[in-house]
Order: structure tokens, then C-alpha cells, then sequence
């Protein structure tokens, strides 16, 4: 870092942005333009700058990002699927000083763990929850979740989404926000640089307020899962900003009252 | 005749690898052989490649997972990398030419390459590279009839798509062409 | 059951399509089931297939979670209803609870497991681990599951047939204990017939009680210990009873004199085993056991006393050569091959270990 | 004169295209070339990058490395925004 | 029903009210003064009036109205902890013609059972939930609940709920009223007349909802437990009123727009 | 381990009690856990306790469900704490996924089962019905716990010493397998000393990345079957390693005639079928397995050559009895006597037994 | 005139006196004696009551059948509410 | 010398039978016997009855849950009904007389009633009655010294309660009182 680059005709270039430090070589499994790595990025950026490194416990979730702890170059747990809320209860508890965060995707979050997430919320653990909605079960092949849109195809809604059979797509963000543990509850995305900009600073307030004891930060990012939506990455901006987001509207959900 | 080939078409997801192991397996089974398909799953399928393995057998089948293999079908680098190395010595390696910077380079089989992509261009029709590397694999190793593979794609294909056929049909012959020439240019 | 000709073109199925088509034709009302790999092709071809048969009248929830699925079969079939679930080994061990519940209120209903590699997250490849799970209970109490182990395409279809058959003769639940290979694989199969499992009256299952009865209650507490042992000694008496159940294949052992003993998936590279071996004059036979639970003790116990020794071949570290030890009782050696977390054993590598053993045993008796 | 540039780690690029639409000089663009993944990867074509950083920001595998004739010592724009 | 009584000076006295129909003969095991035993009452007795025991399927938790099938004669299943609504779920789905409610206490319900309890409201299913929230696990001997009051003495939280290690008590009903699947929340006590009254047209109007398919009615009934909360019976209703109501406020939560 | 001179005044403490007191002198970090009969009085106990002990840091957190609590268990085993849970049959059912994980990312904890009558929700009276599900893995592949099987008041607490001991020795969970009746009983029960059990370095846990060393993972998924086989193969090599830490009890063992196998309480009992059959004459011995997994086969075996046969006895439908079978091997009659639900056998009925196959054993021996 | 009354099933009354507090008139009260399950039980000590159900609907055993000088012939006062 | 008692005490919840239980199994401890003391637990306790069984034994304690007893001491009418049928024949069974309408029957046993529910109204300490029984059966069944049990409340309270002592001193002389009354009355 810090890093010069002398171009030809004798201009002096500073390096203003490189891979983050605390990411580790190993190149992502993902696919072509999905949304996780940008969130993978955007936190190791985040303990960079903070200098938590040595301090931060990541729990990985059962789903696409199942290999965080591959590409996160800070100790980590994989946690069954569903369960990451509970491993990192455990772990906050007995390290209270340390950093501990859980990255979950919606079928982890929000269908087999809703009960680990209410309840942790609910405790006011003071830890951070991300919380990856692509609508979709990517790591599987592409089945509904319980935030998949009405009408939207999936390998287990082939005729989309039938709301009288499935019910409508869950808001679990709103439902955490409304539970006293949850002291800072945001939705954001990483669909354009500014949605990356402002998720940085989403997960940089919630690392600070954990150092202040605060409780519960709940960072929910609509994301993209280009294989399940069947689309390419740049299209999958596109649906995000048509369909996604009037569904699941981005900014702050709650916010302190400082 | 051939009694048995074991067979790995690898690439990425999206290029049709499954569906040409199928529709091999499918003919297969109508040409009253005893067949298996098992695909790669899981994981590793994202942002990798995407596998399936077909055996062709004139008698009863153990295990559709196997290791070796008599032929590799290879639709892109990530395939050839791993792939190379599982052909059994004297085997049949054939692999999309216009996308692999780093082509085989084993001695012991036999390696042919193909531009299936570049020809599925000209085709206009992108989707149909697989179908050229089968028709390269059928010239080679002829364990089916090429009608029976395209009596087995009219009975995979819903009716209202049997208008693909023709363009099918075409390029399992392109690929037949291919191959002759690749042969050619190599003798 | 007897076997009817079948008259259906052979079609080109994936193990978990065949389960599922062989589901709807066995007329269930109800799937429930929740996503994992690699079985989550039964519910995706049960909602893409369900809305085409309009002459059927079949449930399919994606439920939030396996226990959530195993809790709904429950009050599925307590209500009367023919039903199912299928996961694989993670999910399957999250089911334990409501298994035992399940059996213990006597309730019929399907659960498959497509196995892969354990334990914890392990593997999605394919695997037997869940065999102790499966046949010793894997949830608290004695209970005992009907355990069938397919070994192809064919029997993932027909075995959903036989489970119910079994699984609504004895009031308990059945398993299908298949693993990721025979999931993921096609072959070739020819369907059974639509419609061709009757079903039978269920005047216990709760679906409103008239004034011609008392009320009925689905329950599995019986809070008083001698209510308790009476519940258990009626199960060990429908344990006994299901015995008579078992079912195994054999291949070549009239004058076999090494036993290979394996199911599902092992037992079909144990076969190439057999005809390998007998190309290089080693007469080895293999017994398949097709129901896990009731287990051919007997059968393994008769054929135990014509071979030199016994070689049990699983996708596990040596589960099922328990039950193998048990039937043999000492009688021969019984020895154990075993690859595990995915792995699975060339039919070579198999035949080098018998004739390992082969020569020790001969060393031995010199 | 050239205000900024971007390194781009073409071995680790995947070819999502999602920096060249963020690009707002539209100075970014897929190679016909592909690298040992098997993917065509993205290329500075032209001379107009002014170092904005949006193409980074968006890349998921964290391929791009971006240069950018400024005062700021700062480890990352962002940080000082 | 419908006897007349005979007084020696000749009144002639009408009944006007007996034990319900639907009721066994069997005694409640239930400690003296307990709440559940008026709710089964009240259930019961609205079974009776809308005449559905053929058509009434219950689903009973573990908790201590676990026996609940020995009282209620209708067609009843006794669910796993927690599984009630997902069993109430396989049951109605397969029997959509049916009247199905699950009978659920807060340990039930409100914890081991969160992630069922939110995705069958979710999902809508068209049954009633009734929820005895008495803000202790009674059955087991009186245990924190998630519902217990901050400060509220237990057997897990024997100085007193904490809400730093344990959280604010979860207000599941104000969560479940959130989810557009819900179609009629309320929450009603048992501890007066009045009160037994209100419940009474609570339960009458789920069921009529349900038979109109509207979907998931959820009912909370603020309970007591003289066992658990060491108090006698009369001395419970004093506590429901001072200490209990004010957290857990009585009244609609949220209702059908007609 | 030695066992000290113990100089503290003997308490009378239900079972439940002492466990977790002793718990608390083993310097838990932490526990997790959800109320069910009959064991909550740990957790209580701890609620109580801890905070009294102002030299102590213990975390003590009632959680949503058994799911939770055995992965809350698996984070902070992870992350270096010495953990434990505790529950009762339908809760361990809950946490064999859970389990699985933990055994497979080898992280020592401590699982305590006391048992109650299954299967269902059953009856909370005490029982053995859960010796399949703690010994041969009632969750998904292969992995074996250190299962430890307190016959009094005095070994739950001694127990939790031993059972960490061996956890942190073999990176693997250990299980305490009791039932209702050690849990709710009180007796005499002289306390471990405080502190007695140290603490080593754990320095694969997840406790914060530093400088010097590459990040720690904790994880249980090993996709590629070649390395998910390796784990296995290290797995099995640990358990192979773990069986010399086998433990068991005999009493009147050398001059047997018939043996009585148990395990728990029901080795109480057997012992005083023990003295009464003696006092008749009868040369009863008994062993008692103190360790079920790893499991004394050897020692069985061993006294099998002098035994004219065997009983075992369980409260169950007969679980240890095949492990019994197993070690045995033919060699001489095993039999089994069991009472379900929570019923117990009494000394009487199973001296009466014991006579009965004897006269049958001597009738075909004439 | 007596306006109306209460059967009490003194064999299945536990004595949990939520009655007598539920009752507008004062007219109920525990018995000194006990029953078979050990409980004192509740009974209605003079004249005073109107059969006006209060107690009946707060008894948790369903024990109290009322009585009362009225025309409705609905089975429980509630539905006519 | 009597070397075994096998005791079941029941009644509500409330009336201190577990806690009476225990001190006689404390006591017996002190007094260097193995006990056991086994409580009811779960659901049934729910408005019915709570008991314990104590053994008290000069040998080592098989199990502590057994089904007949040599002594029943019963504190109300369901405990009575529930365990008169349990205790062996010859044995003792001591029940609260004042509340119980349908007293035991058996002629096989001994039996004792005690109007300790009464009589601990008169000391104005309803929770005693239960000491009252304790001291009856003590002076039926002599296993214990009463000075041991008073030792064992000691133990058992915490100092702050120990004004309570004298109290339940009391209480166990005048259950002693009461069957030696009975006894007068029945001679
Ligand atoms: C107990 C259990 N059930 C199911 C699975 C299979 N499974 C793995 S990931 C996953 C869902 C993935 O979806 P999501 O959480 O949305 O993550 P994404 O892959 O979309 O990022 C499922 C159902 C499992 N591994 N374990
Ligand atoms: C899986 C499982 N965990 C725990 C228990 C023990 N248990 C039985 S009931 C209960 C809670 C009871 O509380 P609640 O649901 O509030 O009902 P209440 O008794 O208060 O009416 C618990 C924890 C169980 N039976 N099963
Ligand atoms: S499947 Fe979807 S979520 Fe998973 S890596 Fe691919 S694009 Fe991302
Ligand atoms: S830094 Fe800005 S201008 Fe330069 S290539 Fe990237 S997006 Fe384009
Ligand atoms: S965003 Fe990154 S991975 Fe995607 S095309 Fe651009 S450089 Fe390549
Ligand atoms: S313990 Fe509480 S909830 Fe249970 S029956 Fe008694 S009073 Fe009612
Ligand atoms: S009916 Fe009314 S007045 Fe009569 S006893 Fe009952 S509460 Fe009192
Ligand atoms: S409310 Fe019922 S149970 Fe309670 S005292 Fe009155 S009559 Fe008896
Ligand atoms: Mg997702
Ligand atoms: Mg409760």
C-alpha cells in the first residue's frame, strides 16, 4: 500500500485503492459478479482500516459464502446452517472483548435460523449480523427462500412464487429492528460503487458501536445471485433496482437515538 | 465394437455438458445399452466447472463414479486442468480449442482440439458447441449411431423445440468434419 | 408385494426425479421437505411435476426448516394422510426428535435420506455414514425405523412403493436409505404404475371426531412408567412382527466360499467384485441386504457357516459389519473394507483386499 | 495529461463486466483474450481513467488495483470521505 | 342443558350455564386457580356454539396443557416442543376443510417453537393459534420464559430476569402481527369475567374467519401460573393487572379490514 | 487421572446438583442450556450458584432451544472455552446435527444426557433407552463420543472432572450419560476440590487472529472427498487411540459363574443381585462399564471363558446387550433382561431371571 | 325471591376461590370440610345470588352450573351477549 | 436395631414433604447411614400430590425409586388413596388425620392418624405439620436420634432462621405425644 506507480511521460500515480489486506490470496469460488465477494471485500476493508484484525471473530454460515473463513484472513467458525447467530453468542460470551460478526444468507437468517436470529436480537447480543438477501438459495441450486419475491421463478417455485401457498416474502429486517436488543438496523446493497460506499460505512459504525457495548447491529445487503436468478451480473443490477429494492427499500431501518 | 466407454464432459455451467451427457446416455439406452449419468453437484460448481460423467456399457454398471476415464470431452481451461491427468493411457482427450490457452500436452492419449466455440459462432448459434464436441467424440469413438442420438434429442426436446433440430444435426456433423480435419492436419 | 409386468417404456431418470415421480404415482397427499443437497432435486420435481397431474390432489411445502418438515409429516399422518419427507445426513439428524415422536405415536410415513459424507458440514458426496442413524435409532428411546437400502435408479422408484406398503401395514415409519451417487445418477428405469398402492382405512388419524366414535388423539406420552413399558412392549411386539419383512438378495453364493456382504451403492461394485474374482477362480458370493431394519441375520448366519470368511464393504468406517458380527457370532471371520467421506472403493481395490485376506487366512491355517 | 490509471489482476478477473458499466469514462472493457480460468477478463482500453475508484468498489474479486494523481495518503478513498 | 331446577318454593330457574359438551368428564390435572383450565372452558365452549367438534382438530405443545386431548373431546394431536404450529400446518394442508388450532404456552411458542410460529404466520395458514402466555415455563417447574418480566423472579433467574444477560421479554404477538399472513391478532386475559367474556368472542370470530379462509388468527391469552409464581390464584390476578398487563396491554393487535 | 485424598465434609445433593457444582470447581467457562425434565436443577443450580462465586467467570445462558444451546456450545468450544450442555433424551435428539458438527470439527465440550423414557415425548421417569444414540452416533457419519456412565450422586460430580479431562485430551465431546433417577436422587457425595482441573493451551481456537500465526478455522466441511476421507481416517485414528482410556467396574467377578453386565444405575441394582444371589449360593459376579464408548469388549471377553453365561441388563429394550454380543462373540449365552419407561427392575425379578435360564441352561446341558 | 343459584361440583372444586372473587354478591365461600382430592371446597353460603355466571365462567374445573329466573333459552348467558 | 427403612412421604406440594425427606435423609447421613432421598418430579405433581422416598440403610442403596415401602407418611387424602395399597405388610403408615374424609383400611398394616395439619394450627405454624409427622413416625420407627435431625436442620437452615428451631423441636415432641396418645387409645 502506499505504493507509487511513475508512468512514462514522468506523472507520479499515488495507489488509492488495492485488495483489501485481511483478505487472503485465495481466489473466490463465486461466481462471475456475485454479490458476496463485494461484501467479503467491504468488511475485510473495514478491519483494515479499523486495525481489528486480531480482534475479530467471523462466523460463516452454511451457503455460498459456506468458505468465507478461505478468503477472510481472521480466525473463524463455520456454523451449521442456520446456527450462526447461536455459535456467535457463544463465542461473544466468552471473548466479550473481542469482535465477533456472523455473515448469513436468507435461507440461513431467515428459514432454518429464524428462531437463533430473533432470540440473539432479542438478547441485545453485541455482536453484527450480516445479512446477505439475494431472494434465492444459491448455494443449493437456486431454491425459493423465504425472501424470494412473489411471482419470481425458482428451482422450487417453477411458477413463481405463490403467495397462497408460500406467503409473502419475509421481512425479518424489520421484524429485528422492532425487538429492544436491536440497536442499529440498516438495509443496504452493493449493486454501484455509492451502495458500496455507503454499506462501508453501515459496517464501520456497527464494528464501533460493538466496541461501545451497544447491542445487536443488524446489516441486511440485497444482493444478487446471478447463477440462481439466471441472469448476467449486469442484468441482475437491474432487476435489484426494479424489483428488489421496491420490495425491500434500502437505507436505515433503526437507528440510535444518540 | 467398443463395449465400454467411460466417459468425462466437463466446462462451464451454461455450456451444455450435462445435456450432451445425457443425450449420450439417452441414445445409449435406446440403443439397448446399459447406461449411467452422474453430474458434478454442489459447491464446486459455482464460478468453476461443471462435470458429468457418462458410462455407455454393454454389461451392468457398478459405480457411476469413477476416476478414469476412456475419453475427456473439455469445454474449457478449469476442465483441461483437472481433467487431463484422468485419461487413461490410450484414451481419447478432445477439448474446445478456441477458449484453452494452456491445451494438453500429454503423449500417452490421444489429444484432439476443437474450436467448437468459434464453429458454434459461425453457426450462429452459441448453444451448439457441445453438440459439435459430440459429434468430434462420436467420429472417434462411434459406440452410438448418430440417428440415435438425434432420435434421442426429438425425444428430449418438448415438440414445440424440434425446430432445433436440423441446427442439432448439423453440428454433430461439423463436429464429425472436424475431427477429420484435425486427423488430417496431424497425419 | 408381487411384482406386476411392467409395461411403461424404460425412461432415463435421475435416482431422487425416480423417487419423486414413483411418489406421485404412489398417491401421496403430502410432501414436505426443505432443500439440501444432493436430494434437492424430490421437491423440485414434485413442484414442477404436482400442477401438471390434475388428477391429483397433492401437497408440496417447502418448509422453513427439517424439523419444521418432520413435524409437519407428523401432523400430516396423524391426520391419515400418506406423506413424506427427504433430506440428507445434516438434515436427517435435525429430524431425529420428531422421528422418535413419529414412531412412538405409531404413525406411517416416508422419510428418505439421500446420505452424503459426514460427520458435521462434511461432504456432499455420497456416503452410508447414517446407517447406525438409521437401523440402531438415531433419536432418544427404542424405536426402530423400516430401513430400504436401493442400490439403483429402479429401486429408488420402487421402494417408495414398498415403504408405504410396509411403513401403513405396521403403523411406523419407514426409511429409504440411499446415498448421493444413487440421487444423482440416471439410469434407466421403468416406472410403477400410477395409483397402484391402495390405500386402506385410518380410523385413528384425527380428521374430526363424529358422533359414531371417541374422540382420537395422536400422541407419544405416556407420562405413568408401567403406561410407558405397555407402549414399549407393543412396539417390541410390532418389532418382532416386522421381522418377517426382511428382504435380501444374493448373488453367487450356492458355492461361494468368501461372503462379501454390502448395501446399496457397495453392493453394486461388489457384484463387478464377484465377477471379477470368479475370472481369477476366487469364488466369492454377495449377500445384499435390502431391508437394513429388519436385518437377514438369519440368512447371514446360514451362509456363514459354508465360507472361509466374511468381508463387509461399506462408504462408512464400519457401521452395518456390526450387525454382520452379530449374525455370525464368531463363527468366521468377519472383515471389514471401508472408504469413507465421499471416497468409494474401486471394485479392484476391493478384490486385492480379498485376496490380502485371502492368503493371511491361508498363512492361518497352515 | 493522465489523472488516473487501474491495475487489473486479469489472472483472478472473471469477466462479470460489472466495473465497465460502473466505469463512468467507459474506460474498461473484456478482452478477446481468456485467462486460466477460462474467462475473458477486463482490460484499461483507453487513457480516460481519472481514478475514480468506482470500478473496485464494484469488483467482486478484488482484481483492481487503481492509481490515481492525488495528495491523499489515505489507504483507500473511501476512508476519507 | 336447557334443565330447569325446582326451588321448594316453587321458582322455577332456568340453566343458564354448565360446564361445556365438548369437555370430557375428565378432572384437570392443572394446579388450582391455573388459567389454562378456563381457556380449555372457553374453547370448549365455543366449539359447543358453533357446533364444529366433527369438523375441530387441536394441536396440543408440551408445556402443561400437554394433556390437553384428555379435556377437549375433539380429534387432537399432541406436538413435539415448539412443533405445534408446524404440525397444525401438515394437518390442515392435508385436511383444508378442517378447523385446526394449535394450544401453545411461551416456552412453546415463543422460543423453542419462534422459527415455526413466525414462518406459519408467514406463510399464512389458515388456522387459529391460541398462545398462553403466563410468562413462566409452568410445566417444568417454573423456568424463565421469554416472556418473563424484567426483574420477575424464576427458577433460571432466581435474582430476578436480567435483561443484560437474557433481553427484554419477546412481544412474539406484536412480531406475528407484523407478517402480512396474519389476519387477526389479539391479546386477551382470563382473569375476570369480563375478560373470560372477550376471549370468548376472540375465539368465536377466528373460527369464523377460518372457516372464511382469511388466514392465520393468533391469539395471546396473559395467563397466570400460581405454581410458578408462588402467589395463591387471587393473589395472580393482582399481579396480571399491575404487573403483567402494563407490559403485555390487552386489546386488538391487529384487526381484519373489513 | 489419580484420585486424590478428598478432605472435604460429604454433602447429601441430588445428582443434578453435584454435577453442576462440580462443574463449577472444574472451571467451566461457560454453559448453555434449556430447561427439561429431569435435569433442569443444573442449570438452576448455576443460576444460583454462580453468581455467589465472585473468584469465578462463568457464562451461564438459558437459550432458546437445545438446537441453540449445543451450537452456542460449538462457538465457544471453538473458541478455546471449556463448555458444557446438559439435557434430557427429546433435547439431545435436538442436537445431533449439532453434535455431528462438533464432532467433526474435533472441539472438546461436554454433553450431559439424563435420561428420561422414550421414545417421543415418552415419560420423564429414568431410563437407558438413549445407549444406541450416545455410543454408535445418533447424528449423521461416523464420530464416537467419550461416554462416561455415573452409577451414583458421587460420580456425576466426579464425572465432570474425567469427562473434561478426556474432551480436551482427544479434542472430542465427551457425554455423561445418567438417568432420571442419578439426576433427581439425592445421596452422600463428597465435592471434587475447586480448581482441581487445569486448563492447557488451545491454540487451534478462534480467540482473534495475531501476527504471528495463520488465522484459526473452525469447520466441520471438507468438500473434496479425498480430504474429507482424511479427516475421517483421523477421526478413526483417535478413536483407535481413545480406547485405551476404557474404564469399568467388577464386583465378585473372580469366581463367577454367571455374569452380570450393566451399566448406571442398573449396576446398582446388579450388584445387589450380586449379594442376594451369593447369599442363595448363586456365583454371581458383575462388570459394569464405566466407560460405554470406548466400550470394555476386551474384558468381557476375557471373562466370558469363565462364565457359564451372561446377562445383561439395561433399563431398554437391549441396547449394550449387543455390544455385549459383540465382545463376546458366540463364545458363551448372552442374555438380556430390560425394563421399559421408566421402570425399573428390582433385585428380586432379576435373581428370579438369573435362576430361570440357569435351569434352562442346565437342562441342556444334560 | 331467590332470582337464581349455583350447583358447585364440590368433588372437582379445588378451592382456588377465584370464584368468590369473581362473585358481584358475595354469596360463595370455602367450606371447612374437604373432598376426596384434599381440597377445601367452595359453596354458596345464603341466597344473594342472581345467577349472574361470573363464577362460572372464572372457575379453571368447569364446576358451577347456574341457575337463574329468566326467559333466554341459549344455552350460556355469553352468546346472548 | 432396625437396619432399613424404606419411606414414602406425600402430600401437596407446600406441605413439606420434600424437605422432610430430606432431613431425615440428612440425618441419617450424619448419623453415618446410606441414604437416599428420591422426589416425585413433573407434570403429576401439577394439583396432585408431591412425595419423596428416603431410604435409610446400614448397607449400600440399590435403587432409590422402589414401589413398596415400610412406612407410608401421608399429608392428604389423594396421597392416601394413592399409596395405602404400597406399604408392605407389617409396615407403618402414619397419615394426616384432620383433612383426610376417607381414612385406610388395610388391617395388615399398622396405622396412624395424626391431626398434625390441627395441631400445628394451635402452634400457630401451619408449615410444621410436617414436622409433627416426622416426630410420629420417629417415635413409631426409632431409626434416628431426634437430636440428629435437629442437628440436621441446623445444617440444613441458614443461620438466619435458626430461631425456627425450637419451634420445630416442638412440633416433633408433640408428634411423638400424639402416637403415643393414639396408641393409649387404641390399647
Ligand atoms: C441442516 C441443513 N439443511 C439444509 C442444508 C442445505 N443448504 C445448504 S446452504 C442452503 C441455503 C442457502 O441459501 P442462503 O442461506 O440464502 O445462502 P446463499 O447460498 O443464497 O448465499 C441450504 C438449504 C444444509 N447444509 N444443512
Ligand atoms: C425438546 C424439548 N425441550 C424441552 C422440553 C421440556 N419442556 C417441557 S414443557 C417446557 C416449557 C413449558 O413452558 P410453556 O411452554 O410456557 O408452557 P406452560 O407449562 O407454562 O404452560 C419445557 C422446556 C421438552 N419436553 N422437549
Ligand atoms: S450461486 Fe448465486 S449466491 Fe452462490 S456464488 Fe453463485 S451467484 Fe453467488
Ligand atoms: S478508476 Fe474510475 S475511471 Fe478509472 S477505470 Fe475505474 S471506474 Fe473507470
Ligand atoms: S469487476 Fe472485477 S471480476 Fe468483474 S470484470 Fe471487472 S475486473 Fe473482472
Ligand atoms: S404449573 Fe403453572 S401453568 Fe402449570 S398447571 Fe400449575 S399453575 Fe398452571
Ligand atoms: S352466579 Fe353470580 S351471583 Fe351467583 S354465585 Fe355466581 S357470581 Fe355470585
Ligand atoms: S373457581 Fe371453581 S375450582 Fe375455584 S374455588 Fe370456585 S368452584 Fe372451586
Ligand atoms: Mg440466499
Ligand atoms: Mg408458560
Amino acid at each position: 500500500m502506499n505504493e507509487k506507480l511513475l508512468l512514462d511521460d514522468g506523472t507520479e500515480l499515488e495507489q488509492v485503492f488495492c485488495r483489501p489486506d485481511t483478505l487472503t490470496d485465495v481466489p473466490y469460488h463465486y461466481c462471475p459478479g456475485c454479490g458476496h465477494s463485494v461484501v467479503h471485500n467491504v468488511l475485510m476493508e473495514v478491519v483494515d482500516e479499523l486495525d481489528i484484525q486480531d480482534k475479530t471473530i467471523g462466523v460463516a454460515p452454511v451457503g455460498c459464502s459456506v468458505f468465507a473463513y478461505h478468503y477472510m484472513n481472521i480466525d473463524m467458525q463455520e456454523a451449521a446452517h442456520g446456527r450462526a447467530c447461536a455459535v456467535a453468542t457463544g463465542i461473544k460470551r466468552v471473548l466479550p472483548d473481542k469482535l465477533v460478526f456472523t455473515y448469513q444468507g436468507d435461507g440461513d437468517l431467515a428459514a432454518i435460523g429464524t428462531a437463533e436470529t430473533i432470540h440473539t436480537v432479542n438478547r441485545g447480543e453485541n455482536i453484527l449480523i450480516v445479512f446477505i438477501n439475494n431472494g434465492i438459495y444459491g448455494m443449493t441450486g437456486g431454491q425459493m427462500a423465504p425472501t424470494t419475491l412473489p411471482g419470481m421463478v425458482t428451482s422450487t417455485s417453477p411458477y413463481g412464487r405463490d403467495i397462497h401457498m408460500s406467503g409473502y416474502p419475509l421481512k425479518i429486517t424489520e421484524l429485528a429492528a422492532q425487538l429492544p436488543g436491536a440497536y442499529y438496523v440498516t438495509r443496504q446493497s452493493v449493486h454501484n460503487p455509492n451502495a458500496v460506499r455507503k454499506l462501508k460505512k453501515a459496517v464501520t459504525k456497527a464494528f464501533e458501536y460493538q466496541m461501545q457495548n451497544k447491542g445487536t447491529c443488524f446489516i441486511e445487503v440485497v444482493s444478487n445471485c446471478p447463477s440462481g436468478w439466471k441472469m448476467t451480473p449486469v442484468e441482475t443490477i437491474k432487476y435489484l433496482e426494479e424489483v428488489m429494492f421496491p420490495y425491500y427499500p434500502l437505507g436505515d431501518v433503526k437507528v440510535p437515538k444518540e | 465394437m467398443i463395449k465400454e466407454q467411460e466417459i468425462i464432459i466437463a466446462g462451464f455451467g451454461g455450456q451444455g455438458v450435462l445435456s450432451m451427457g445425457r443425450l449420450i446416455a439417452y441414445a445409449g439406452m435406446i440403443e439397448g445399452k446399459e447406461v449411467s449419468w452422474m453430474p458434478s453437484y454442489g459447491p464446486e460448481m459455482r464460478g468453476g466447472t461443471a462435470n458429468c460423467i457418462v458410462i455407455v456399457s454393454d454389461s451392468r454398471i457398478s459405480s457411476p463414479i469413477i476416476t478414469k476415464f476412456d475419453t475427456a470431452i473439455l469445454l474449457n481451461q478449469p476442465s483441461v486442468d483437472k481433467f487431463e491427468k484422468a485419461v487413461k493411457p490410450g484414451g481419447l482427450l478432445i477439448y474446445e480449442q478456441s477458449t484453452v490457452i494452456h491445451p494438453p500436452t500429454r503423449t500417452d492419449i490421444e489429444i484432439i482440439g476443437i474450436s467448437a466455440i468459434e464453429e458454434a459462432d459461425k453457426l450462429q448459434a452459441k448453444q451448439i458447441a457441445n453438440m459439435i464436441m459430440a459429434g468430434a467424440f462420436l467420429e472417434k469413438r462411434p459406440i452410438l449411431k448418430i440417428e440415435t442420438l438425434i432420435e434421442a434429442l426429438k425425444k428430449a426436446l418438448p415438440p414445440r423445440r424440434h425446430n432445433l433440430i436440423p441446427l442439432n444435426e448439423q453440428a454433430l456433423n461439423r463436429g464429425r468434419e472436424l475431427v477429420k480435419q484435425a486427423e488430417l492436419a496431424h497425419s | 408385494m408381487e411384482k406386476e409386468i411392467r409395461k411403461e417404456e424404460p425412461r432415463l431418470m435421475k435416482g431422487n426425479e425416480a423417487l419423486a415421480e414413483a411418489a406421485i404415482r404412489a398417491d401421496i397427499d403430502a410432501y414436505f421437505g426443505y432443500p439440501i443437497t444432493p436430494q434437492s432435486e424430490v421437491i423440485e420435481y414434485l413442484m414442477r411435476e404436482v400442477p401438471n397431474r390434475k388428477d391429483k390432489k397433492i401437497v408440496v411445502l417447502q418448509a422453513e426448516s427439517e424439523v419444521a418438515s418432520i413435524n409437519m409429516v407428523y401432523g400430516a399422518a396423524g391426520a391419515g394422510a400418506r406423506v413424506m419427507t427427504s433430506s440428507s445426513s445434516p438434515g436427517i439428524s435435525l429430524m431425529q426428535e420428531g422421528i422418535s415422536y413419529i414412531a412412538s405415536a405409531q404413525l406411517p410415513c416416508l422419510i428418505v435420506n439421500v446420505v452424503r459424507g459426514g460427520p458435521g458440514l462434511g461432504t456432499i458426496q455420497p456416503s452410508q455414514g447414517d446407517y447406525f442413524q438409521a437401523t440402531k435409532g438415531g433419536g432418544h428411546g427404542d424405536y426402530h425405523l423400516i430401513v430400504l437400502a436401493p442400490a439403483s435408479v429402479q429401486e429408488m422408484a420402487d421402494f417408495v412403493f414398498d415403504a408405504f406398503h410396509l411403513a401403513e401395514k405396521y403403523r411406523n415409519p419407514a426409511m429409504i436409505l440411499a446415498d448421493g451417487a444413487l440421487g444423482q445418477m440416471m439410469e434407466k428405469v421403468v416406472l410403477p404404475p400410477d395409483g397402484g398402492l391402495s390405500k386402506q382405512p385410518k380410523p385413528w388419524a384425527t380428521t374430526g371426531k363424529t358422533k359414531d366414535r371417541n374422540h382420537n388423539i395422536i400422541t407419544s406420552l405416556f407420562i405413568q412408567p408401567e403406561e410407558m413399558e405397555k407402549v414399549n412392549l407393543e412396539l417390541q411386539k410390532k418389532y418382532e412382527a416386522m421381522q418377517s419383512e426382511v428382504r435380501w438378495e444374493e448373488f453367487q453364493t450356492d458355492d461361494a466360499e468368501i461372503l462379501l456382504v454390502a448395501f446399496g451403492l457397495s453392493a453394486r461394485i461388489c457384484q463387478k467384485v464377484v465377477d471379477l474374482g470368479r475370472e481369477k477362480g476366487i469364488k466369492i458370493g454377495l449377500l445384499r441386504p435390502i431391508t437394513l431394519y429388519p436385518f437377514p441375520y438369519k440368512r447371514i448366519d446360514e451362509l456363514a457357516d459354508k465360507v472361509e470368511f466374511i468381508l463387509d464393504v461399506e462408504m462408512n468406517a464400519g457401521q452395518m459389519v456390526e450387525d454382520v458380527r452379530l449374525a455370525v457370532e464368531g463363527k468366521v471371520p468377519v472383515y471389514f473394507k471401508g472408504r469413507m467421506g465421499g471416497m468409494i472403493a474401486t471394485p479392484e481395490e476391493i478384490l486385492q483386499e480379498i485376496e490380502a485376506i485371502h492368503e493371511k487366512q491361508n498363512v492361518l491355517h497352515d | 495529461m493522465i489523472k488516473g490509471t487501474v491495475k487489473i489482476d486479469a489472472k483472478i478477473c472473471k469477466g462479470c463486466e460489472l466495473c465497465i458499466v460502473a466505469c463512468p469514462q467507459n474506460a474498461l472493457a473484456l478482452s478477446p483474450n481468456f485467462n486460466d480460468k477460462g474467462y475473458r477478463y477486463v482490460e484499461l482500453i483507453y487513457d480516460a481513467c481519472t481514478g475514480c475508484v468506482n470500478c473496485a468498489l464494484v469488483c467482486p474479486e478484488a482484481a483492481i488495483t487503481v492509481y490515481r494523481q492525488a495528495k491523499s495518503s489515505k489507504k483507500s478513498q473511501l476512508k476519507s470521505e
